[in-house]
């Protein structure tokens, strides 16, 4: 069990790697949905299997797709990978690593120094799940539907394709 | 309740000379005239009608009394009252008023609603410093009496007008929040000494401080009056200040802002902290003295007419710090006295500098001279101030200078001493103003004409009442002696016991409160 | 299941993948990059949740998980709209372009 | 009688008053009246007063009149009130009398002067705050007088304000006074604090039993009263002022810087006299200061050009005798040289004004000559005034004030030899100096026309003081001269007499030396003057001798001393600082705040990266924290 | 829930309700106009039915919500700025490119965001809470998406947000995995001198979320971008609203686990307090764009306010209701003016356009007066009485370097006020010709509000009796 938790792990944190020093935007969204999947598998070890399922369908499946759909919308291949081969240099990561790294260590120091436990009583199923969101957290699950509201009136305001006043002989025709 | 009409009807005043201002450019000025002549004879009555009460019971200090709720959750109450002191500022308040109205009259075209709207404002705040009893109410008016100033400043002053008013604003508002926090702790340590927290002058008075802490807050206080006198090394706002502003902001600035300072350390700093201001005595006459030597050396170097006597300005209030601090009874009535005969011959003399200005068109000393042939009116006049002003005898500034450094040599003989320099500083700049405004050989001016009804007027005032002053200074005196008489007594009878205070323990309180009350019903 | 795999290994792995995601915020240019790192970071959130709930043996931490869910879903939709009106106004999707406000 | 005192003082102050408030609306003739007629007045008033005094009051006696409190703080308590003694009626008299002969003078020597009624009003100022000196019962009205006097030659040497020089001359003189009367003040402050009083009679009552004589404190309170006494009387080293100071229209001259204002320092210590008894070192100081400003005085005199510089150091000097007088203790000899030297130098100062006026405005005597017959009246007047001034023997009141002094110096209980040495020696110096005024002005070629002759305002000033030149010395004689003591006997009544250490029958040989001295500066003058004037071409080719005359003419070159060491640093000190010194330290404050904005808002930079690297910089602080702490 | 739960959560339903309702109006095409003016009559009865439901205070609502006073009070404030705001937006967008019906909805979700925010005391109402309000910021601030201005703040708020959101998260995750509860008062530590690594941990990096929200340094950056880039509206909403309801929550939480007593939490935002009111005052200084200006100086107020918090006493409750009650009428005061002033094309941003303003429009001018000086904490105003309230806090606890720094700092600040204030009053009556005013009715209802507005800040700076003895009686 501990081998295989390892090795997800390994697999989640270098296809998080590759995620970040991709160069083409697609093989990131790749990366990022292989690693949405391994740490899927993580949440599955540690019991929690309504999790995994939903990070693989909703994350891996719809957040990911929408990348996608805006990356092929915008046309975003080759020369943007020209592009950031550009932009990432050693130079531009540097600091930003270390800085990264000192919050990592950070990190590391105050989570190891609390006393640590091992997992006896994992399994938790959809169902205490589905339960205690629609008693406990009913509130919760209402005030997500206004977020979500929230997002979708939001995204079809700026999302809606009207053009930029760039100059008045150059004005595009209005798309929506 | 006069206390509360006097503020009311300034108040109302500048209200309705800014609202009348709307409709006609010359209103606003009657308007302020009659609420300046209406404060000063609401005062002046009630001074004749004290004046045989204070003579027959001198003990009886306060004279008047006014006293409502304000913001009682804090123990903040509209609380007025007066003695002999602020009732001598107060009258000297609604002099000056009139005489500001008054030189104002030709100067200022613009906005004259506005104007006037914040001139009487000025007078409201300075006649509310005067006579608030709660230290909250106090500061609320010291503060109030500032944003008029800044805008007399800051709109109706000279080219430099606008650096000239931030300066000011900061600098006092800057002190005057460190006086805030001191008024606060002061607050809390009454509040935690006794259960009552009340910010209550009289009750404050009573409050027993430990003695370090007192010599913090009393440094507090301290600096919002040091920086308003101002004292030596917080005086660089006054030359700005003093220059920029219109003639009447001058005035005013010099003869009623700089004595809230001096007011403040004589009904606060000294009350509230007797120990303390004892140990901050001999650094505080030398600072005195520091500001009389240097104000001097600086006004004899200034071309700028203006400049040159705000710096003289620095000089005097020397004096008065050097008196304040030398706790005896002739010091503290010399005080009084530089108080209300400095306002008069330096107003005076500003609103000379003020009258010179709109006809020469300069402050420049340099491209002036040979002016008493033109005007031997104002040449004679402006003698007698620049003579008042090195302190001859015979006027009133004469009898501040020389009560003082008479109090100040009790205390210590050689900073009188140096001090005493202050007197010959004082002839070496007096001197030049004559020499550079009306001696000297005369320039090709145009045609210059000398006073006018309206300025006659003003300086006739202002010469009898300075030699007035300086020839039967008593009714000042007597007027002040209950009040200093109960600040000597206090001094001596000085207590100096150290308190105990402990800090209480509020935040835990409020936890319990709340888990209490919510923890699962 | 049983694992003995300890908390702090988890929530280290949580600590990494969320390092990685700042190191991809604050590294890329791209604002498309720059959201993709965010989702690593919200994602690292969501595994400690999930971690934790699994610790006290509670269904809390995935309710937790489902909200950020949620929101990362809010979040993304909204992002991604504003990178297509960034992209019409700039032709490109480089963020220190877009830095006209300053000082 | 004496609740009229304050009509005296009150007579001037109204012709002040009355000048001040209508002068320009008066005609000159009623300006004039006004002016001459209110000290008149005053002076009759003084006569009245002062022959009632002599002949009713009894020895210890004197005139006071309370008018009101001044002030009354904790105790405080002076007043204003007058008091008469025989001290200040013979001051009174001598200011009001002399004073009215002045303001007739002045009335026809300033008539075509355009501020005719200005300068009324300023003598007629004057008149009132010397009286006031005089007349006051505590020191503090007599300081209030004595600045007053102050302020009047203030602005009388600046009468003719448009030059500057004159301004600049009137600002001198009034600082430096003010430099005396600083000390003054503090003198005042001391004896307040020590008596409780500041009433002169108390003082004086009490001196003896506060102090023990000789206590420091005493001394120092005589030396600050004396160094009042040193900026008003023009004594070294506050003696600079006086010379400048005849930059004011001759009559100022002769009444201010002459009669009356400069000796007030002599009437001060005369007045303390108590207190400077209580303290034999400020009374060997006071003698010593007098000693020396004569002989110093006496030598710049001798070297000046201006005929009324001359007068003004011969003045210092002679205020020098005074003062030596009062050193030695002789308070009544010092008195009446005062009065002696008062008709004697308003005389030649009058006379030098008529001269000065007739030559158009010349004041240099190498520029004159020959004026012995052109304008008699003037030359005898003034041969009478040069001969009191010179202590001619017998025939002049100088000898008989002057021989006094010098007795003393060597006679009195505090005299020494060196004092009379000293004395004698200026005496020498004294005629010497009369004698070349003498002789460079009246004698000789004549180098300057005569414009027009002075009028008779004019000269019937000079001749009736002429008259008391010559007489006023025979009402006080020395014992061998028939011992007529009318003088001392009436200040007796308040000065002590002197003590003698030495035998009254020795003094005719002292006086013998004093012709001696006498008549060998006038011999000497003669000769180099007048008889073999190669002489002094010859040494004046010398140039040690040179260096040293110009030294002299400059006064010792103490106005140059003080401006290297107090003037020049002051306004160096003040000029640099000009634009204030501390204000920069608020600059200071500002520009590190813009500095601090400047570098702030360049952490601003738009750039959404750098903003979240802020972020984690906060987050690594805030956990960074906990691991430290 | 029970029928009470319904009754204690009416704001909300209402609010959300509105919104639902307005998405309506949107579908049935009706104007701006009617949309505008059923949003302001919503925002009203949301308004009132805070009083309705005053009388079953305290009332929890599951584990989620608590509606007590302390919170009412804050939901109060916060719907009214969004009142305020509503009355205000009309003559806005309605001259702007944008159709600017949607902003309404967005508006109440805001309001419904920062409303939850201010009532729950659980983890998971919190983050809801937060992310209401954060999205509906999201698409409000970039509303006028043609303007690369509101595009760029909007990236950049987005960014930064989601950023902060996620430390947020991971910190509530480590003391979710410490205490075992996300109910604010289950979790309170055993030990009473210091916290476990791990929960401290885990409020260091909910401090980073929520200093994001407030806008303290060192997370101040994104601020006054946002607020330049923001329509003027949306950025006086930001100001008001969404910093209330967050300083409510943290309130909630540090009371409810007693985190005043760990030196070390209390001095990291005794340093954040001292940190944010000098770089806000001294970033202010010399800005010439009146919102960025607003911007720095809300960092300020949030130092100032942080004063207030940081003793943690009874008091500190009080002065930060009161004091957030000065600061919502003043901003909004400021905005007001800046949203009246604004024409078609940009926002009056700019100092010189306010040049002269007094004796163009007195009116506008002597309310923004009145916002600055009440900001700058001149008495007679709101500010003062609040900054006394502040400094009365600090000083009782002892406070001193904090008082001390907030009185000196706020000097600084006065420099920049006066500027504005200075600016105004310059130049000559006659220099700039009167603009005809457009939407007579809802300028003259935006100068009502601004009216009531003004009259506010001069009542709290004269009398503030009531008020005060108004929170002392809800804030438990």
């Amino acid at each position: 069990m501990d081998i295989a938790f390892y090795i997800t792990a390994a697999v989640t944190l270098i296809s998080t790697v590759m995620v970040i020093t991709r160069h083409n935007p697609v093989h990131a969204l790749l990366y990022l949905v292989i690693s949405l999947l391994s740490l899927a598998m993580i949440f599955f070890l540690l019991g929690a299997a309504f999790a995994a399922l939903l990070e693989i369908i909703i994350y891996a499946g719809a957040i990911m797709v929408l990348f996608i759909f805006v990356i092929m919308l915008l046309n975003l291949g080759e020369e943007t990978a020209a592009q950031e081969k550009k932009w990432l240099k050693a130079s531009v990561w540097t600091g930003p690593a270390i800085m990264a790294g000192i919050l990592l260590f950070e990190f590391y120091y105050l989570i190891s120094s609390s006393d640590a436990v091992l997992y006896n009583e994992p399994n938790i199923g959809p169902r205490p799940v589905a339960l205690s969101l629609f008693r406990e957290y009913l509130i919760g699950v209402e005030l997500a539907a206004m977020l979500l509201m929230a997002a979708v009136v939001g995204a079809a305001h700026i999302g809606r394709h009207k053009k930029v006043v760039l100059h008045r002989f150059l004005k595009e025709k209005e798309m929506s | 309740m006069i206390l509360v009409w006097l503020i009311g009807i300034f108040m109302g005043g500048g209200t309705a000379a800014l609202i009348l201002g709307q409709w006609n450019k010359s209103i606003p000025r009657w308007v302020a005239l009659a609420t300046a002549l209406a404060g000063f004879l609401l005062v002046a009555i009630f001074w004749t009608n004290q004046y045989q009460m204070i003579n027959t019971h001198p003990s009886s200090v306060w004279l008047v009394d006014f006293k409502r709720d304000w913001i009682s959750s804090f123990g903040i109450s509209f609380h007025l009252s007066i003695d002999g002191l602020s009732l001598l500022l107060l009258v000297l308040t609604c002099f000056l008023g009139i005489l500001a109205v008054l030189c104002s009259w030709k100067e200022i075209t613009e906005r004259t609603g506005f104007y006037y709207f914040n001139l009487l404002w000025i007078l409201a705040g300075v006649s509310g410093v005067f006579m608030a009893m709660d230290l909250f109410l106090f500061y609320f008016f010291w503060e109030v009496m500032l944003i008029p100033m800044y805008f007399l400043i800051g709109i109706w002053g000279s080219e430099n007008r606008v650096y000239a008013a931030y300066k000011f604003f900061i600098f006092t508002q800057a002190s005057g929040l460190l006086m805030f926090l001191a008024i606060l702790g002061l607050y809390f340590i009454h509040g935690q000494n006794t259960g009552m927290y009340t910010f209550n002058y009289f009750e404050l008075m009573e409050t027993v401080i430990p003695s370090e802490t007192g010599l913090w807050l009393m440094l507090g206080f301290m600096v919002a009056f040091a920086v308003k006198l101002p004292v030596f090394p917080f005086h660089t706002w006054l030359p700005d200040a003093h220059s920029e502003a219109p003639t009447a902001g001058s005035l005013i600035l010099a003869g009623l802002l700089l004595k809230t300072g001096a007011y403040g350390m004589l009904r606060f700093v000294i009350p509230l902290f007797p120990a303390a201001a004892e140990q901050m005595a001999l650094p505080a006459m030398i600072l005195g003295v520091a500001g009389i030597v240097y104000g001097a050396v600086l006004a004899y170097s200034q071309t700028d007419l203006k400049r040159l006597v705000a710096f003289t300005s620095v000089s005097h209030m020397g004096f008065v710090l050097m008196g304040i601090f030398s706790f005896n009874e002739l010091a503290f009535q010399g005080v009084v006295m530089q108080l209300v005969t400095h306002a008069i011959s330096t107003g005076a003399l500003f609103i000379m500098a003020g009258m010179i200005k709109e006809r020469l068109h300069t402050r420049d000393m340099n491209q002036m001279g040979g002016l008493w042939s033109r005007m031997p009116k104002m040449g004679a006049v402006g003698l007698l101030f620049a003579m008042a002003s090195l302190g001859l005898p015979g006027l009133g500034n004469f009898i501040a200078e020389f009560l003082i450094l008479l109090g100040a040599f009790k205390a210590s003989v050689w900073i009188t001493t140096v001090a005493a320099l202050g007197l010959v500083f004082s002839a070496a700049y007096s001197l030049r103003i004559v020499q550079k405004i009306f001696w000297g050989p005369q320039d090709g001016y145009g045609h210059i004409r000398d006073f006018s009804l309206r300025e006659i007027l003003v300086m006739t005032t202002l010469t009898l009442s300075i030699i007035g002053l300086g020839l039967y200074p008593q009714p000042v005196i007597d007027t002040a002696a209950p009040a200093i008489n109960k600040l000597v007594l206090l001094l001596e009878t000085d207590k100096t016991q150290v308190g105990k205070v402990t800090k209480p323990d509020t935040q835990q309180y409020l936890v319990k409160k709340y888990q209490e009350s919510y923890v699962r019903k | 299941m049983s694992s003995s795999v300890s908390t702090e290994i988890v929530m280290l792995l949580a600590a990494l993948l969320f390092v990685l995601g700042i190191t991809g915020v604050i590294i890329r240019k791209n604002i498309i990059f720059m959201l993709l790192s965010v989702e690593i970071m919200l994602n690292a959130s969501g595994l400690a949740f999930v971690a934790a709930g699994s610790r006290w043996g509670q269904p809390d931490g995935q309710v937790m998980f489902i909200f950020i869910l949620a929101m990362a879903a809010a979040e993304v939709s909204i992002g991604l709209a504003l990178i297509l009106q960034i992209y019409h106004q700039h032709k490109s999707l480089d963020i220190d372009k877009l830095r006209e406000m300053n000082g | 009688m004496n609740n009229l005192l304050w009509l005296i003082p009150a007579l001037p102050l109204a012709g002040f008053l009355l000048l001040v408030a209508a002068g320009k609306h008066l005609s000159s003739k009623l300006v004039a009246l006004t002016g001459v007629g209110s000290i008149s007045l005053s002076a009759l008033v003084t006569i009245m007063i002062g022959l009632n005094f002599l002949s009713s009051a009894t020895d210890k006696e004197t005139y006071h009149q309370t008018l009101w409190t001044w002030m009354d703080v904790g105790g405080f308590r002076p007043e204003i009130a007058l008091s008469l003694d025989a001290l200040s009626l013979v001051f009174v008299f001598v200011i009001t009398f002399i004073g009215s002969l002045i303001h007739v003078y002045s009335a026809g020597f300033m008539a075509a002067d355009k501020d005719y009624s200005r300068f009324f009003a300023c003598m007629n100022l004057f008149v009132f705050s010397m009286l006031i000196l005089v007349l006051a019962d505590n020191l503090l009205l007599m300081y209030l007088g004595w600045e007053g006097v102050g302020l009047c030659s203030y602005l009388l040497i600046g009468f003719w304000y448009e030059n500057p020089a004159n301004g600049y001359a009137a600002r001198k003189a009034f600082v430096i006074t003010r430099i005396g009367d600083t000390a003054m003040a503090l003198g005042l402050f001391t004896i307040y604090y020590q008596f409780g009083t500041l009433v002169m009679s108390e003082i004086s009552a009490n001196a003896a039993s506060v102090w023990q004589p000789n206590t420091p404190i005493a001394t120092v309170t005589a030396l600050l009263l004396l160094a009042g006494g040193m900026g008003k009387s023009a004594q070294l080293p506050l003696q600079t002022w006086l010379p400048d100071a005849m930059a004011g229209p001759s009559p100022v001259s002769a009444l201010i810087h002459a009669a009356t204002m400069v000796t007030a320092g002599v009437y001060l210590i005369a007045r303390m006299h108590v207190l400077f008894e209580l303290s034999a070192l400020a009374q060997m100081i006071v003698a010593g200061v007098g000693a020396v400003t004569l002989l110093v005085a006496g030598f710049s005199a001798l070297t000046q050009y201006d005929i009324k510089r001359v007068l003004a150091y011969s003045t210092i000097s002679q205020i020098g005798y005074m003062f030596l007088a009062l050193g030695v203790g002789a308070w009544t000899a010092a008195i009446f040289h005062f009065m002696i030297h008062a008709f004697f130098k308003a005389l030649l100062f009058l006379a030098a004004g008529a001269i000065i006026e007739a030559l158009g405005h010349e004041h240099n005597m190498f520029k004159m000559g020959g004026l012995k017959d052109k304008m008699p009246l003037v030359f005898w007047t003034f041969l009478i005034g040069a001969a009191s001034l010179s202590a001619l023997p017998l025939i002049s009141a100088g000898f008989y004030s002057k021989d006094q002094i010098l007795w003393y110096a060597w006679a009195s209980e505090k005299g020494s030899p060196i004092l009379w040495f000293i004395a004698i020696f200026g005496a020498f110096i004294t005629a010497a100096y009369t004698t070349r005024m003498m002789i460079l002005t009246f004698w000789g070629v004549t180098r300057t026309e005569i414009g027009h002759h002075p009028g008779k305002l004019m000269t019937i000033p000079l001749i009736i003081l002429a008259f008391f030149s010559v007489v006023a010395g025979f009402i006080e004689l020395p014992h061998n001269f028939g011992h007529f003591t009318l003088f001392s006997d009436l200040l007796h009544r308040v000065l002590p007499s002197t003590v003698l250490q030495a035998d009254e029958s020795s003094e005719w040989k002292f006086q013998l030396l004093a012709f001696l001295a006498t008549f060998g500066g006038i011999y000497l003058v003669f000769i180099y003057y007048y008889r073999e004037p190669y002489k002094i071409e010859r040494l004046r080719e010398n140039s040690s001798f040179q260096s040293l005359y110009r030294f002299w003419h400059n006064g010792w070159g103490f106005d140059r001393l003080f401006d290297l060491v107090f003037v020049n640093p002051f306004v160096f000190i003040a000029q640099i600082n000009k634009r204030d010194i501390v204000d920069r330290f608020y600059d200071g404050i500002t520009s590190v705040t813009e500095h601090l904005y400047r570098l702030l808002s360049a952490t601003q930079t738009g750039s959404l990266r750098w903003y979240i690297m802020g972020m984690v910089i906060g987050a690594i602080i805030i956990l960074g924290l906990q691991i430290m702490l | 829930m029970s029928e009470n739960d319904f009754f204690a959560l009416a704001p909300l339903l209402l609010l959300s309700g509105s919104a639902v309702l307005i998405m309506l109006l949107i579908v049935a095409k009706l104007s701006h106009r009617i949309i505008q003016i059923s949003s302001l009559f919503l925002f009203f009865i949301s308004f009132l039915s805070l009083f309705y439901i005053q009388k079953i205070l305290p009332y929890n609502v599951g584990t989620l919500l608590v509606v007590d006073g302390f919170g009412v009070f804050i939901v109060g404030l916060v719907i009214f700025s969004g009142l305020v705001v509503n009355i205000l937006s009309y003559i806005y967008f309605e001259e702007k490119e944008e159709g600017p019906r949607e902003y309404y909805v967005l508006l109440f979700l805001c309001t419904l965001g920062a409303s939850v925010l201010a009532l729950s005391q659980h983890f998971v109402s919190l983050f809801l809470g937060l992310e209401i309000l954060t999205v509906g910021l999201y698409a409000l601030i970039a509303y006028l998406r043609g303007r690369n201005h509101s595009i760029e703040a909007g990236i950049k708020y987005l960014v930064l947000a989601a950023f902060s959101s996620a430390f947020l998260l991971f910190g509530m995750a480590l003391i979710y995995l410490e205490t075992g509860t996300m109910v604010f008062l289950q979790m309170i530590p055993e030990s009473t001198k210091s916290l476990s690594p791990l929960f401290y941990a885990g409020l260091g990096m909910m401090l980073v979320g929520v200093g994001f929200k407030l806008a303290v340094v060192p997370f101040h950056m994104w601020t006054a971008d946002v607020y330049q880039g923001a329509p003027a509206p949306v950025t006086a909403f930001i100001a008001t609203a969404s910093k209330g309801g967050v300083l409510a929550v943290l309130f909630r939480f540090f009371i409810a686990i007693d985190g005043f007593k760990f030196s070390s939490v209390m001095f990291v935002l005794a340093c954040i307090a001292a940190a944010s009111m000098i770089f806000g005052n001294l970033l202010a200084l010399r800005q010439r764009n009146l919102k960025r200006i607003l911007a720095y100086s809300s960092v300020a107020h949030m130092g100032y306010l942080l004063v207030a918090f940081v003793p943690g006493s009874l008091m500190s409750l009080q002065a930060v209701c009161f004091y957030l009650f000065a600061y919502f009428a003043t901003t909004l005061a400021a905005f007001g003016v800046v949203i009246l002033m604004s024409g078609k094309n940009d926002d009056a941003e700019d100092i010189d356009e306010y040049r002269a303003l007094f004796w163009r429009h007195p009116g506008q001018a002597c309310m923004l007066s009145f916002a600055m000086l009440s900001l700058a904490g001149i008495p007679l105003t709101a500010g003062f009485t609040g900054k006394f309230y502040i400094l009365a806090t600090a000083v009782q606890s002892g406070y001193w370097p904090l008082a001390v720094i907030l009185a000196l700092s706020s000097v600084i600040g006065l420099f920049y006020y006066l500027r504005v204030i200075t600016a105004m009053f310059a130049g000559n009556s006659n220099s700039v010709p009167e603009v005809k005013e457009k939407h007579v009715f809802f300028f003259r209802a935006g100068m009502l509000a601004l009216s009531v507005l003004a009259a506010m800040i001069i009542w709290l700076g004269i009398y503030p009796e009531d008020v005060i003895s108004f929170i002392r009686l809800i804030a438990f």
